[in-house]
């Protein structure tokens, strides 16, 4: 299982804030497609991703037990 | 008072706080910067705002930023405190309070850490106008990062 | 609290004075200069400092400096105090707070401010060393004023 | 009369920060150079002058009533 965060208008469109998907060995890339099927979203293009708080590239992979949180353009101070 | 110095809280920042975190005897300068929430925005008024962070992340993202300056201004102390939750006009959503011998590095640092929480920390702001509400996107105005992520090496874009 | 927003006092400051004396719902940025005495300046050990002021001047000086910020930067709100008498390690000397709709004005102008105090208000300071005392000159290192007078017209030196 | 002020180093040189000469219509140079004999001040060229307030030069004169303040290199902040 992996964990995936959702925030500010991914988290509200996805109507939730966190979800575990069955999944291994997935790159970035691949996850997003998945999401966006799953839920719909809007493009996830913009979107970083952090693996375990770390950012990370549509090219890495994730694992099982893995973190992985979509991270909009940010917009904070 | 909570002495770590990268915080994010849901509580009002109180601006002493982060100034006393920062104070030592071969400081002759403190600068701080206080981010507050403001009423108009390009013609648009602001009712309030909601301020979202990927807690832990944000913190260690912080961290990184007071790592950066750390290297590129040694000799000077950085603290950081940014609120999340309901925010009203006046609010105040961010400080940053950094302590050096010198005043051109407290300047120079206090400026450099508030540029680098808008690019690499993930902290997001929801604004209620009068007639409905958006989350705000990249304010640096960039719709997307030309290197595929952010930046997140400590260069000036 | 007195509401002057240029001020000589001889009583401990306070910053959060200063902050709300430039707060303004229109304002997005509030930065603060904490100017402190410090310890060690080249390897000398201060013991404690005196400031002395020609008063009614140095506000008059102070007030000039706001007015040439509000032509440089419009729309920002600045407040300054300086103390005089006797200072300790660490007490504070001066205050400068700058409000702004926008951030990069509020650093430009806070900064600019200590630049021109250094320049053309009538502010002294005795350094009280471990070993004797001097009265400071010219923080700036210049032996003379190369025009035959402080750059009072609001030039960049 | 007119009124000096002495401020920093030249304050404690002449061992006043106030006096009243009886000068009118004097440039600001022979008003330095009267100071100077009459405390053996230390030097007064990196010394400015304001009149009634007002950064003044050398060639600018004083007047009955004016008070000059002399005015070392500031060193505030």
């Amino acid at each position: 299982m992996i964990t995936v965060l959702l925030f500010a208008h991914l988290q509200e469109e996805a109507g939730q804030d966190r979800l575990e998907m069955d999944l291994d060995e997935i790159t970035i890339g691949d996850l997003k497609k998945e999401l966006q099927q799953k839920f719909r979203l809007s493009q996830l293009d913009h979107v970083m991703v952090a693996i375990n708080e770390e950012y990370a590239l549509n090219d890495d992979k994730v694992k099982q037990g893995d973190v992985v949180a979509f991270i909009p353009p940010v917009s904070g101070g | 008072m909570n002495n770590e110095l990268f915080q994010i809280v849901d509580e009002p920042i109180i601006l002493q706080d982060l100034v006393d975190k920062v104070e030592r005897r071969e400081a002759g300068a403190v600068t701080t910067f206080i981010g507050t929430v403001r009423e108009w925005t390009k013609g648009k008024r602001t009712v309030y705002l909601e301020y979202q962070a990927y807690k832990p992340m944000a913190i260690k993202m912080l961290k990184t930023i007071g790592d950066e300056i750390q290297s590129k201004w040694p000799n000077t102390k950085v603290a950081i405190t940014h609120r999340v939750g309901r925010l009203d006009i006046s609010d105040i959503a961010v400080i940053i309070a950094v302590s050096s011998p010198h005043r051109k590095q407290a300047y120079e640092a206090n400026e450099y850490a508030i540029e680098r929480i808008k690019q690499i920390v993930p902290i997001w702001k929801k604004e209620h106008w009068e007639d409905g509400e958006t989350w705000i996107g990249d304010q640096l105005e960039k719709v997307s990062y030309p290197k595929g992520k952010p930046n997140i090496k400590g260069e000036v874009l």
